[in-house]
């Protein structure tokens, strides 16, 4: 899963909007359209889902390709609201997180974008992508020479076994599990309860270590997406001898181009250039800048308010993983120069009225719900044409076999939702069905889609009780399989760009548990055997059958009503040079900045 | 011996042994309820060395007189006619700077509420040796030395040690005793005693009252002595002047007003106040009514409202005309002198007794 | 942590000495004889203040506008809950552009929406700011009259009889005065909210006014009891109390009769300054996320959320803005006028 | 004075103890079940238990609240090291000791409430004065006029004007940052005017019409014309004599204004995206950090009651009647 955002970003309710007072009240707005835009997004949105390809070792080799006008030396300043949950790269999931990440880790595999929408994933510590045998079933890395740890120790197999087996331990529980659960299945802790501290060790008929240089990985089914599985932020190498377990979390060992020089959990961190990282064994990541100032805690509007003043300080700033404040998008997108300065592109989640099917039984009653919701009021709430787009289905832009076209439930015709369609498909439903609970994150976002959600459906004759949940909590408390709540919105977005990542972990009923991302407790036969179909197929025949699935699910089943795609739309100081959106992480790309003087 | 010889409203020169003279002095107030007239054509002289005892009720100005010599009345609200002089020295005109040369130095004031009238947040040393600094340009341990000189002589025991208390831990007796110490630190030609001794107890009020007129003596002040106790006044006092409704009602030394009393206010005063040696069964006669509004006093003699023998008076010439106070022994009554006779030997004097 | 009684008896409205000081003697005299009571003389120095009866009016005009919010969006046609930017409904009026600011002049003012409508929503802001002051006023009306009731209660228990009593209730107000009350509010504000709900139904409005109800009133009181707790202090030694308890009088009878009377003009002036202080109060509760939470208009909360449109839709902020600023200096200048009306020593 | 001091640390020690008590179980009370949040995603029941073992929750919640409370006076010993006394408890969330982060935010709200509580006492209490000696003039005016329209505006709405005039607009100021104080005195002071400023303009109005009203009472009160009656100038009555009667009321308001104080220093934190205690505060309540909030709570109680002893101890300064009683 890659969650909407990290916990406390979601906490952190507090947003003041601060903007700049030039009265201009007084001309008339007479509406400018942005439907230009909106197109050119959607042609972005197509390259932005191209499927990954898989590099070689040529395409591993470092030096990274030179950014045009790069010059080193300075410092770039990070503007951050929340602070980072973790810094061990095993308990590393969300974006926040995986951004920093991109600096101070290593790991097995890495996502290398050409900035034209093709992504390749190629070899970081490993020669190339991995190379598959036996049906995809085993794949074997080789480390490249003269990769060090930021303490000038020589990365070794042992580390990259250790890096999975510290998985298994108890004190990681916020990463990715992926891996563990194709290496020992879902119950994969009791396989190796002490996480490889002590003596034992995963059976080399699961990770084997043949020698100092070679990784093999045996899996029981074929396992085509691994090296994108690898490239995740929580599988970054995890030095053995340095292993501090819980106290990693805010003290870890680098092996990118940058290292910790200083930390204040929540508040600020500083990083330096790791001598120890060499340029040549590393074809992604540049070290042009002499260090970053993470300022954590400055609200989004501060930090758009500054980018668009681009006074002083702020003129070398980015943002990490905030965007532009809603209330602020006009400021920047109306206003050229600033306008030159952003980062666009769509994000990978979709955002869904997911519905508690063990509550909801009622298909009419969901029907309903998904014509009558308005995704143009929802939108409006993240910003308008900026924040998001209208969402047809539940496969976002951004992932391969996206079709923009397919809208079973006339939204993007009628965005604001069909009241009619809805109040006929109610007909016949008995009034105390129609009474849903509606669950919301008590903060300023979760209060606007409270009033929307509640708006719309009241329209079409369904009593909404809208009922708050803690903002901090709200995961957790829809996560929960006995909640009592009817319907709740969730994103989601894929891990790497394949449906896999999107279908399993959301409408997996083998997945329905507490806390999974399974939040309408989906489990449907059919559906449950066209994933295990697809997750062996090569990457063309499983389209077409993750194409399926999403047809079913969408219209047979309909455990959630699509709502809107989420759209980045990031500021960068006027001194940033090399900005680009990645398409992988959906933010700003942090391995290739610089300075311009 | 104080001259009052020179008619009401006629401004006279100054003569030659009258230290202060004031002349048909008017203040007035402007309160949010309208304008008062606290004051209102006032004349009387003092003498070095002589007392001069203002009686009246509360709100007669006779406070209000008295802050006006010192030129402590509030200037924004208030407006002052007529002329005070000072010994030469014209006040009414002269600037807040010439008047801080002359306060405290020259001229200075008893209040009557040692508790309040003191500073809690300095030591009364400090109080006291402030004005000597400031006006003889003495140093700090002069001012010192001269403060204890002046708190041994108004009789308070151990003087140093006193020095640097504050106010709050002395008691009530010997406040006003530091207050008049401090009154008297530069030997001020012009002492005012406002009810110097009123929130004090019998005994220490006779202290203080000796005091004040051994001081008198030693260093020739005038005195200025305000207070509504009668008995206090012929006690100290050489001359006495009566005040009501912001004027000058009767006039003339202690013995002459208090022994025979020439107006109908004077003679109120005078029976409502108890003897000592009187018949305990006699009941006191306090003056009818209440004090006039100085907002809007009543026409023509401001006591007409309140005056038993204002009937005998022909026609409404009470309440239309005021009466003028003539010069020297006088006082401001319709009634003839032989009307004054009559009623005071048949009606007062009995009650006096 | 006692402060020491003569000092606590010159809180804000220090000058509440009854008797005027030697000066205005005169016109004290002046009074009596016309015989008014201190409440008529107050009254006709106040009529006479003309800045106070402009403010009196404009202070009753916000609460007549508050009661009267529904009929006046009757008079508007417009509601605060319809999302006329966003309603199906009213597509063919659009009140919003690509970017969910409002279409036109001045935050999109028009016949139907006379003071424009909001961002992102397009709600009428002259429905919501009708309704929104009617929430904050009232809501500032009931703390202010629990704080006052309560600290007068407890001031007057606490001075009237002193000693061991007074001692404790010292302590208690002490307690609560060390109460870093706003970081409680943001902290708690929830978790109040929590003990009144049953987590499967809506939270419904008045439980959440319940809840701020009783946080603002826990941690509020305690500035009013001392302040009455001062005057009752140094009103107990006055002579007329004395006389009183002489002549056997009960307890009661005293605070009743001669006590409360002369604690009606601090009080009142305090809550002059109370009423306009708890306003922004709440308002800082929305503001921090733990006030009243959509759809419920909020005048704090609009303001907090209008600060954010500044540049881009400065109307949006005009309105509630300036209606919150002449409010707020409106009853703070009546308080100025009450007190000076009370106590025309402290005054211009 | 050394009965005083002991007579107040009990006291004091009573009122945290007291407000500790207060927030453990209010917060406790809350139907929040803070190892599920601290678990994580990956959530299995064994692990659930082990949080709660971590996190002391499995404890009695007297034994908890025991041992949060001795905690601060001995010291505890956490699985990942021993916490020294003052500990106030390991955050749920960060991990971190919840006293080192305070110390690590403490010296911002303190130089924010501190610098705005100089910038208020002398602007407020020189304008009310100012405008007491000057009574009636425009100045006197100008500064109550001033004071009641500034003290209707809100921090939230005053410092975004205040930005975008200063900083985003003109470019004369940098944005609001915190540089400590020895590190670089003027750098601290420039780095913070404008919070402080703003921050202290909400205050200043009180102040400014509490400082007139006070001094015009003063000013009427029997010493101060006896010091006038004495000859001194009218300069020195007022600054002397009655300036310092009209401090009294004015260390009152102050000592019961201190907890808003604190407030203003949320809002100004969150307004200026400043990292101080508030900020923590709001942190501690949204991720249900039990012990941080504790922590915070607890170290806000500890500031105002600092405060207001150092406000009792002004009062003493300036009257000596409470001096001796």
């Amino acid at each position: 899963m890659k969650s909407f955002n990290s916990r406390r970003a979601r906490a952190i309710m507090v947003v003041i909007a601060t903007g700049s007072l030039v009265l201009t009240g007084c001309s008339e707005n007479k509406g400018s359209s942005s439907g230009k835009d909106s197109k050119k997004d959607q042609a972005e949105a197509a390259v932005q889902s191209k499927p990954v390809t898989y590099g070689d070792a040529a395409a591993s080799t470092g030096p990274a390709e030179e950014v045009p006008g790069a010059k080193p030396g300075g410092t770039i300043e990070v503007y951050q609201e929340a602070g980072l949950s973790h810094l061990d790269p095993g308990q590393i999931y969300v974006s926040d997180g995986g951004q920093v990440a991109n600096l101070l880790f290593r790991g097995l595999t890495n996502f290398e974008e050409d900035g034209k929408g093709g992504t390749a994933v190629v070899g970081d510590l490993a020669t190339d992508s991995g190379k598959s045998s036996d049906g995809g079933k085993t794949w074997t890395y080789t480390l490249k020479d003269g990769v060090k740890d930021q303490n000038g120790n020589v990365i070794t197999s042992a580390d990259i076994r250790h890096t999975v087996e510290r998985q298994y331990a108890e004190f990681i529980f916020d990463g990715p599990t992926y891996l563990q659960t194709w290496l020992s299945g879902p119950k994969y802790r009791t396989a190796l309860p002490d996480g490889g501290f002590g003596d034992k060790h995963l059976p080399a008929t699961v990770l084997d270590t043949p020698d100092a240089k070679t990784v093999v990985f045996h899996f029981d089914s074929p396992r085509p997406d691994l090296p994108q599985t690898l490239a995740m932020p929580g599988y970054g190498v995890v030095p053995e001898k340095t292993d501090t377990k819980a106290k990693y979390d805010t003290a870890p060992v680098s092996t990118g181009p940058y290292k910790i020089a200083e930390y204040k959990a929540g508040k600020s961190m500083k990083l330096v250039k790791n001598t120890n990282w060499d340029p040549k064994t590393d074809s992604v990541r540049h070290q042009y800048v002499d260090g970053f100032n993470f300022d954590f805690g400055v609200t989004e509007s501060t930090q758009t308010s500054r980018l668009i003043a681009d006074q002083g300080a702020s003129k070398n700033a980015i943002q990490l993983t905030g965007s532009v404040e809603s209330t602020q998008i006009q400021d920047v997108v109306g206003n050229a120069a600033v306008n030159k300065r952003t980062i666009k592109g769509y994000q990978p989640y979709v955002m869904a009225l997911n519905f508690n099917l063990d509550r909801v039984k009622n298909k009419a009653v969901r029907e309903a719900v998904a014509y009558g919701v308005n995704s143009k009021s929802l939108i409006a709430g993240e910003g308008g044409a900026y924040g998001g787009d209208v969402a047809p289905n539940l496969f976002a832009p951004t992932l391969p076999g996206y079709e923009p076209t397919y809208d079973p439930y006339g939204r993007l015709k009628t965005p604001q939702g069909n009241i009619a369609k809805a109040k006929e498909i109610l007909k016949d439903v008995p009034a105390a069905e129609k009474k849903l609970v509606f669950a919301y994150a008590n903060s300023e976002a979760g209060q606007k889609r409270k009033v929307a959600i509640v708006d719309a459906l009241s329209k079409i004759g369904i009593e909404v009780v809208a009922k708050e949940v803690d903002a901090a909590s709200y995961s957790e408390q829809v996560g929960k399989l006995k909640n009592p709540y009817d319907m709740y919105i969730n994103g989601w977005g894929q891990d790497w760009p394949s449906p896999g990542t999107v279908v399993t972990p959301i409408y997996d009923g083998d997945q329905v548990a507490d806390g999974s991302p399974n939040y309408s407790h989906m489990n449907d036969p059919e559906v449950q055997k066209l994933i295990k179909k697809a997750l062996t197929q090569e990457p063309t025949e499983a389209a077409a059958t993750w194409r399926e699935a999403h047809h079913y699910i969408l219209e047979k089943v309909l455990p959630g009503a699509p709502l809107w795609y989420t759209k980045q739309l990031q500021l960068y100081g006027s001194n940033i040079g090399g900005a680009r959106y990645s398409a992988e992480s959906s933010y700003i790309d942090v391995t290739r900045l610089f300075l311009k003087s | 011996m104080t001259t009052l010889t020179k008619p009401e409203g006629a401004p006279a020169p100054t003569g030659p042994d009258s230290f202060l003279s004031v002349r048909d002095l008017k203040v007035q107030f402007s309160t949010e309820d309208g304008l008062v007239k606290a004051v209102d054509g006032l004349s009387f002289d003092v003498e070095r060395g002589k007392t001069l005892g203002i009686v009246g009720e509360s709100g007669s100005g006779k406070s209000v007189t008295n802050l006006t010599i010192l030129g402590l009345h509030n200037a924004r609200t208030s407006t002052v006619d007529g002329e005070i002089v000072l010994d030469g020295k014209e006040l009414v005109t002269a600037t807040e700077k010439e008047l801080e040369q002359l306060r405290g130095n020259k001229m200075a004031m008893i209040f009557q509420d040692p508790l309040t009238a003191l500073s809690p947040y300095y030591t009364v040393g400090r109080q006291l040796s402030e004005p000597y600094m400031k006006h003889r340009g003495a140093s700090k341990k002069e001012a010192k030395d001269r403060a204890v000189q002046m708190l041994e002589k108004v009789g308070i025991p151990q003087p140093k040690t006193r020095f640097d208390d504050y106010p709050h831990q002395f008691s009530g007796g010997m406040r006003q005793r530091a207050m008049i110490a401090m009154a008297l630190m530069c030997d001020p030609d012009l002492l005012i005693a406002d009810e110097p001794t009123t929130a004090l107890d019998v005994t220490v009020q006779a202290q203080i009252l000796d005091l004040l007129k051994d001081l008198q003596q030693e260093f020739g002040s005038a005195i200025i002595f305000i207070t509504h106790d009668l008995g206090v006044i012929s006690n100290m006092a050489d001359d006495l002047l009566v005040m009501y409704a912001g004027r000058a009602v009767e006039r003339g030394s202690v013995k002459e007003v208090l022994r025979t009393p020439k107006h109908p206010y004077t003679w109120g005063l005078l029976s409502s106040m108890p003897r000592l040696d009187g018949d305990i069964h006699q009941a006191l006669d306090p003056i009818p009514g209440s004090p006039p509004s100085l907002l809007n006093p009543p026409s023509g003699c401001p006591f007409h409202p309140r005056c038993a023998f204002k009937d005998q008076v022909a026609g409404d010439l009470c309440s239309q005309e005021r009466p003028p106070l003539a010069a020297g022994r006088a006082a401001a009554c319709h009634l003839t002198a032989e009307q004054k006779q009559t009623i005071f030997i048949d009606k007062i004097q009995p009650r006096l007794r | 942590m006692t402060s020491p009684a003569k000092a606590e008896g010159s809180g804000p409205s220090i000058a509440l000495d009854p008797e005027l000081d030697k000066n205005t003697e005169p016109a004290e005299v002046a009074k009596k004889l016309e015989g008014r009571s201190p409440g008529q003389l107050m009254w006709q120095r106040f009529k006479r203040d003309r800045t106070g009866v402009i403010c009196a009016c404009v202070v009753i005009f916000y609460f007549v506008i508050s009661l009267a919010a529904p009929l006046l969006t009757k008079l508007s046609g417009t509601n605060p809950y319809t999302l006329y930017g966003q309603d199906p409904t009213y597509a063919d009026t659009p009140v919003l552009d690509e970017f969910g600011l409002p279409l036109g002049y001045f935050g999109g003012m028009s016949g139907t929406h006379w003071f424009g409508v909001e961002p992102q929503y397009g709600r009428d802001l002259f429905a919501m700011l009708m309704y929104g002051m009617r929430t904050s006023l009232f809501m500032a009306l009931g703390v202010t009259i629990l704080l006052m009731v309560t600290g007068i209660v407890i001031g007057l228990v606490g001075g009237y009889f002193g000693g061991r009593t007074d001692y404790w209730i010292g302590r208690v107000t002490d307690f609560f005065l060390s109460f870093p009350s706003q970081l409680f509010f943001i902290a708690f504000m929830p978790v109040v909210t929590a003990f009144f709900v049953d987590p499967q139904e809506e939270t419904p409005t008045y439980f959440r006014a319940l809840a701020i109800l009783i946080v603002l009133w826990v941690l509020g009181w305690m500035g009013m009891s001392r302040l009455v707790r001062s005057t009752v202090l140094s009103l107990r030694e006055r002579e007329f109390v004395e006389a009183a308890k002489v002549s056997g009088a009960s307890p009661w009878r005293i605070i009743r009769k001669e006590i409360l009377p002369n604690v009606v003009s601090p009080i009142l002036v305090q809550f002059t300054y109370q009423l306009p202080s708890t306003i922004l109060t709440i308002a800082f509760l929305s503001f921090a996320g733990v006030g009243f939470v959509e759809p419920t208009p909020d005048w704090g909360r609009l303001f907090a959320a209008a600060a954010g449109y500044a540049k881009q839709d400065p109307a949006f902020m005009f309105f509630p803005g300036t209606a919150l600023v002449i409010f707020v200096l409106c009853f703070n200048l009546l308080g100025d006028s009450v007190r000076d009306a009370f106590d025309p020593k402290s005054g211009r | 004075m050394f009965q005083f001091i002991i007579r107040r640390t009990v006291g004091a020690a009573v009122t945290l103890f007291l407000i500790g008590a207060v927030t453990f179980f209010l917060f406790v009370a809350a139907p929040s079940d803070y190892a599920s949040l601290a678990c994580g995603k990956d959530c299995s029941p064994t692990r659930l238990e082990e949080i709660r073992t971590a996190l002391g929750l499995n404890l009695p919640l007297h034994t908890q609240f025991w041992d949060f409370m001795s905690g601060i006076v001995v010291g505890r010993d956490f699985p990942t090291g021993h916490c020294p006394a003052p500990c106030l408890g390991q955050s749920f969330y960060s991990g971190e000791f919840v006293w080192d982060t305070i110390m690590d935010r403490f010296p911002l709200t303190l130089s924010l409430t501190v610098g705005a509580l100089i910038v208020f006492l002398f602007v407020g209490i020189g304008a009310g004065m100012l405008a007491a000696f000057k009574r009636g003039s425009m100045v006197d005016k100008v500064a109550t006029g001033g004071s009641m329209v500034l003290s209707s505006f809100q921090i939230y709405f005053l410092g975004p004007i205040a930005l975008t005039v200063l900083v985003y607009q003109t470019g004369w100021m940098e944005d609001p940052k915190y540089v400590p104080f020895t590190q670089d005195p003027l750098g601290w002071l420039v780095g913070l005017s404008i919070p402080m400023v703003v921050m202290a303009t909400i205050f200043t109005a009180q102040y400014t019409r509490m400082a007139r009203a006070s001094m015009i009472e003063q000013l009427a009160e029997e010493h101060v014309r006896t010091a006038r009656a004495k000859g001194m100038s009218q300069k020195y009555v007022f600054f002397r004599y009655a300036w310092r009667g009209s401090l009294i009321p004015i260390v009152t308001v102050l000592g019961i204004d201190i907890s808003a104080l604190l407030g203003g220093g949320v809002v100004t934190e969150l307004t200026f995206s400043l990292q101080g205690i508030g900020r923590l505060a709001v942190n501690g309540a949204v991720t249900k950090d039990l012990p941080l909030t504790m922590g915070v709570m607890l170290f806000g109680a500890f500031f105002i009651l600092i405060l207001n002893i150092l406000v009792d101890i002004a009062y003493a300064y300036i009257d000596p009647r409470v001096r001796l009683s």
